[in-house]
């Protein structure tokens, strides 16, 4: 496998039993992210034994059928639980969790926060669309003001969700926004993500045509991603940019990184103490 | 409060994409790839054909990308990480082929029997 | 299977919450995943203690009981034994992921303490209200084992019991004491590890390649291998097939569901266990469980003492319901009497099998008072 | 020396919390079932009641299999304050024996009780006044004819924490000692009592 790559390497860690093409819609980026994972865990050198992948439940949580991985598909919101039993069970194990905006931040937000106070040591990836996907397009938590969903036929009147902010104050020890438009940065980003030990989120910036573009005024999918092109700025640029001026720009790259050690790191140093000790 | 990044319903139209000249008139590698497109795991989303710096592919009749411009190719990469369905497959030609096995393996992978409605599948979330 | 045999061994003067910790150390548990909540604490208070000091033994708080529960579910697939313990409103937030652990067939033993209710009810009470949550709590129709106990000693039998059965059937297994048991001291015996039998999921022995993560076996119960093992496969919430990918194919469905029960139903003898007293001649049988059990005891030796034919039927196993043994009891009883610290939760089982052969009579206390012996005597020397 | 048969004998410590009460209850339970061998079970009131100072430990205690684990009619009522005597005199049988502390439980509802000032003898005689529940059971050990003052020691010695093992022995002996001096023979005062439970029913735990 050393020599190949692109779409020939991508290829390798498919489950070709699975059907393909997969379930996500023409133009969504979720089928990006998935490429991009499966370049980083290749580019760790990992074995597929040694990664389990998490996921939670909506269009995020079918990413995790199509890899040749330990994969996990669980219930909505949860993902991050069950990754912290796998962690703390297997603390070898490669513990990468995906999960969407609504089934992180929502349902799921209790668990994220908490994971990362706990700093279990799982990655997760925060597929960011702005929109309730699979269920047929209602507003999540990071809907911007003003937008159209089937729930908000009037535009969002709710404030939204800053993942990395979130996180952040939450004490995770790797905190990063990518795009799935600034692929090569989202690589290094996920691979980070992955070497550092503690929780580590990675928030993607993904377009969803189908429920969200369309109703928003975007005419494909490629507006989107022109749109991603055009404001998700590296945030040593977008601490230039005057803050009247920033208007739809976010600011993306690694926010926090720190070393702490993750729980499972520290449990099982008590453990050996409390064995040795005896 | 944040703000998403596809926020506004009468936002400014998007200029066209501008590729780097530096890039595009690296005639170094220009002409020197194989463009293939596996047209059963195509959605033809455009986002190739959009975005490609030098237009080697286009969208046909029935939606799907086609290669039409081989010989531009610069082997930029864009085209291969962006596309959601990996479909697309950029080559040097100096191995004439694509490797042993490879093409037709990915292309004919639909297994057998295992029908599945996913998309219909609405879930909680 | 072998139960765990009584011998003099090792005593300690215990709670029955440490109990359930004792039988489940003994069962090979080595993770513990929960949130605290009156009256099952001391079970993860003790599980605090006691498994950093267990190789590979592992202990994490979460932050509520969907997290405790997941927990559990994720450190199973990844080879474990867990165990989490809970209470009225904790188990409740479960259900859940009850549901997912029964469609992925992971092994996993809640003990649930119960306690009056319902919402928060009466927190430091008695009652057995969740006797058929326990059953049909989860959304869908699904098969799952539910057990009781009725005293400390009991508490660490059946916690061996339910991990034996958990790994052996690949499901979900309750095990429902109330708060008397579980805050209850007595002295208990720990046997020895050759004294009872300690069963682990079967793994697999094919190749990874052939691995098939839900196909059909002889006992209905595929083998199931660690996260990280080798084996790579798919575990999904979704309804699959056998190799574990997501399918709405009705054949695929509905052997999928159907095997769920299949694997379970064939064995009842295994899974459903009772405890007989008097009964070979019982005129009148009490059926009873858990700390009631103990008071129905006192009751039908009473009644004998005053020349009443009376028995006692003892659930350990809830469900799958022992129809058997109850047909049997109905056989010569004429009238049977249901105590319980619920409105009827059982006596509607009993119901479901007595098809108007014998009169049914209930007794229901829903007041966080334990049923007293008297109080049952009353009824089994008026009939 | 061999146990004497019990059928069914019911103690009931309650008092303020804090005294030391489940404490008591664990030690004696203990001491009982695995030092004496009898089948003990200990339960403990939570919940409301437990608030607000009141605490209670119950032990049954027999030779036989105990069905029913709640103290139903009490054969020793251990009160350690006025509120929690109050409310439980009644649970006690007619017969049973009352302890109380003399100090704090000023007015008794009879005139038949046992009385030691456990609490100024922890703090005089033992410097420690967290020592309290040692003394209740030692004077306990004293009043229980089944109970065997070495058993019940032995017991104490190997399930406390080291460091408190001798200053909770020199409680438990003083508590045998002053009950002793104070309430002569405990055969006599059993008399009336035959510690057999008479099977006058329904008067259960209704607290």
């Amino acid at each position: 496998m050393a020599d190949i790559k692109g779409t020939q390497l991508i290829h390798e860690y498919l489950r070709h039993n699975k059907k393909f093409p997969h379930v996500f819609c023409s133009g969504c980026g979720h089928g990006i992210v998935l490429g991009s994972l499966i370049r980083s865990i290749h580019g760790l050198g990992l074995s597929k034994d040694d990664v389990c992948i998490v996921a939670g439940i909506g269009c995020s949580g079918r990413l995790a059928a199509y890899v040749d991985f330990n994969t996990v598909h669980t219930c909505h919101g949860r993902a991050l639980t069950f990754a912290t039993g796998i962690k703390m069970a297997k603390p070898g194990m490669h513990v990468i969790v995906v999960m969407g905006d609504g089934d992180s931040m929502a349902i799921g937000g209790n668990h994220l926060i908490h994971a990362a106070r706990r700093n279990i040591g799982v990655t997760a990836l925060i597929l960011n669309n702005n929109i309730y996907g699979m269920t047929g397009g209602q507003c999540s938590p990071t809907t911007p003001a003003g937008a159209n969903t089937q729930t908000t036929p009037m535009g969002q009147m709710e404030q939204s969700f800053d993942c990395v902010e979130l996180c952040t104050a939450a004490g995770a020890n790797f905190v990063a926004r990518g795009s799935v438009f600034h692929v090569k940065r989202l690589d290094s980003m996920i691979m980070e993500g992955i070497k550092n030990p503690g929780f580590g989120v990675v928030e993607i910036m993904t377009p969803c045509f189908t429920q969200y573009g369309r109703k928003n005024g975007f005419k494909s999918p490629v507006e989107m991603f022109h749109a991603l092109k055009k404001n998700v700025v590296k945030r040593e640029r977008f601490d230039e940019i005057p803050e009247a001026d920033r208007g739809e720009k976010v600011p993306s790259g690694i926010f926090v990184q720190k070393d702490t050690p993750g729980l499972e790191e520290k449990f099982y140093e008590m453990a050996a103490r409390c064995q040795g000790g005896k | 409060m944040f703000r998403g990044s596809f926020v506004s319903r009468d936002r400014e139209a998007y200029g066209k994409f501008t590729p780097n000249p530096d890039q595009v008139m690296s005639a170094k590698s220009k002409g020197k790839s194989i463009v293939t497109i596996f047209p059963d795991w195509c959605k033809g989303c455009g986002i190739c054909a959009a975005f490609c710096p030098v237009k080697v592919m286009e969208l046909n009749d029935q939606g799907k990308a086609v290669v039409v411009r081989e010989e531009e190719c610069i082997n930029c990469g864009f085209c291969e990480l962006h596309c959601p369905d990996f479909a697309i497959m950029v080559q040097p030609k100096v191995d004439s082929e694509i490797p042993a096995g490879s093409k037709s393996a990915h292309v004919n992978a639909a297994p057998n029997g295992s029908v599945e409605s996913e998309k219909s599948i609405k879930e909680k979330g | 299977m072998a139960r765990p045999k009584k011998k003099k061994n090792k005593e300690i003067f215990a709670l029955g919450n440490e109990a359930v910790v004792e039988g489940a150390l003994l069962a090979g548990c080595d993770f513990y995943a929960g949130y605290p909540i009156t009256p099952s604490s001391e079970i993860m208070e003790i599980m605090a203690q006691r498994l950093p000091r267990i190789p590979n033994g592992s202990f994490v708080q979460m932050e509520d009981e969907i997290g405790g529960l997941g927990a559990v579910i994720g450190a199973s697939l990844a080879g474990r034994k867990a165990l989490t313990a809970t209470s009225g409103p904790g188990f409740s937030l479960m259900q859940e992921h009850i549901g997912y652990g029964c469609i992925t067939e992971t092994p996993l033993v809640i003990v649930n303490v119960m306690r009056g209710g319902p919402s928060t009810g009466l927190p430091t009470s008695p009652a057995q209200g969740d006797v058929q949550q326990a059953r049909w709590g989860t959304h869908g129709d699904h098969s799952i084992i539910v057990l009781s106990a009725s005293n400390v000693q009991e508490c660490l039998e059946m916690t061996i019991e339910a991990f034996n059965l958990a790994e052996k059937y690949r499901t979900p297994v309750i095990l429902l004491i109330d708060e008397i048991t579980a805050h209850t001291r007595e002295k208990i015996t720990i046997p020895n590890e050759a004294e009872f039998e300690v069963f682990n999921r079967t793994l697999p022995t094919m190749p990874p390649e052939w691995y098939k993560p839900y196909e059909e076996t002889v006992r209905g119960v595929p083998p199931m291998p660690a996260i990280g093992s080798g084996y790579r496969f798919h575990v999904t919430g979704l309804t699959h097939d056998v190799n574990g990918f997501p399918t709405s194919r009705p054949d695929e469905v509905r052997e999928l569901n159907e095997r769920l029960f299949r694997k379970i139903d064939q064995f009842l003898h295994d899974v459903q266990i009772v405890e007989e007293i008097d009964t070979e001649d019982a005129e009148v049988a009490v059926i009873a469980y858990g700390t009631v059990a103990r008071s129905a005891e006192l009751a039908v030796k009473q009644a004998r003492d005053l020349g009443v034919k009376a028995g006692l039927l003892k659930l350990k196993t809830l469900f799958p319901y022992p129809r058997k043994a109850t047909e049997k009891l109905m056989y010569r009883a004429k009238t049977i009497i249901v105590p319980e610290m619920n409105m009827g939760q059982i006596s509607r089982e009993v119901k479901r099998v007595n098809n108007g052969q014998v009169s049914v009579r209930t007794i229901n206390k829903v007041d966080g008072q334990i049923i007293t012996p008297a109080e049952i005597l009353k009824v089994l020397t008026r009939v | 020396m061999k146990n004497q048969h019990l059928d069914r004998f019911e103690i009931r410590l309650s008092g303020l919390g804090g005294q030391g009460i489940l404490t008591l209850g664990k030690v004696m339970g203990s001491g009982l079932a695995l030092g004496q061998g009898y089948n003990v079970t200990q339960t403990q009131s939570y919940g409301p009641e437990a608030r607000g100072g009141a605490s209670r430990s119950d032990l049954v205690i027999s030779s036989e299999k105990i069905s029913y684990p709640k103290a139903e009619s009490v054969d020793l009522l251990i009160a350690l304050s006025q509120e929690a005597c109050n409310m439980y005199y009644r649970n006690l049988k007619p017969g049973g024996l009352l302890l109380i502390e003399s100090e704090l439980v000023k007015q008794p509802p009879v005139n038949n009780f046992l009385g030691l000032p456990f609490t100024s003898l922890a703090k005089d005689k033992i410097g420690l006044v967290q020592a309290m529940n040692t003394i209740v059971l030692g004077a306990a050990t004293y009043l229980l004819p089944f109970a065997q003052q070495k058993v019940i020691r032995k017991n104490l010695e190997q399930i406390l924490p080291a460091k408190i093992v001798e200053i909770n022995v020199k409680a438990f002996n003083l508590g045998y000692k002053e009950a002793k001096k104070n309430f002569g023979d405990p055969e006599e005062l059993w008399k009336a009592n035959s510690v057999v439970v008479p099977d006058e029913d329904t008067d259960y735990d209704s607290i």
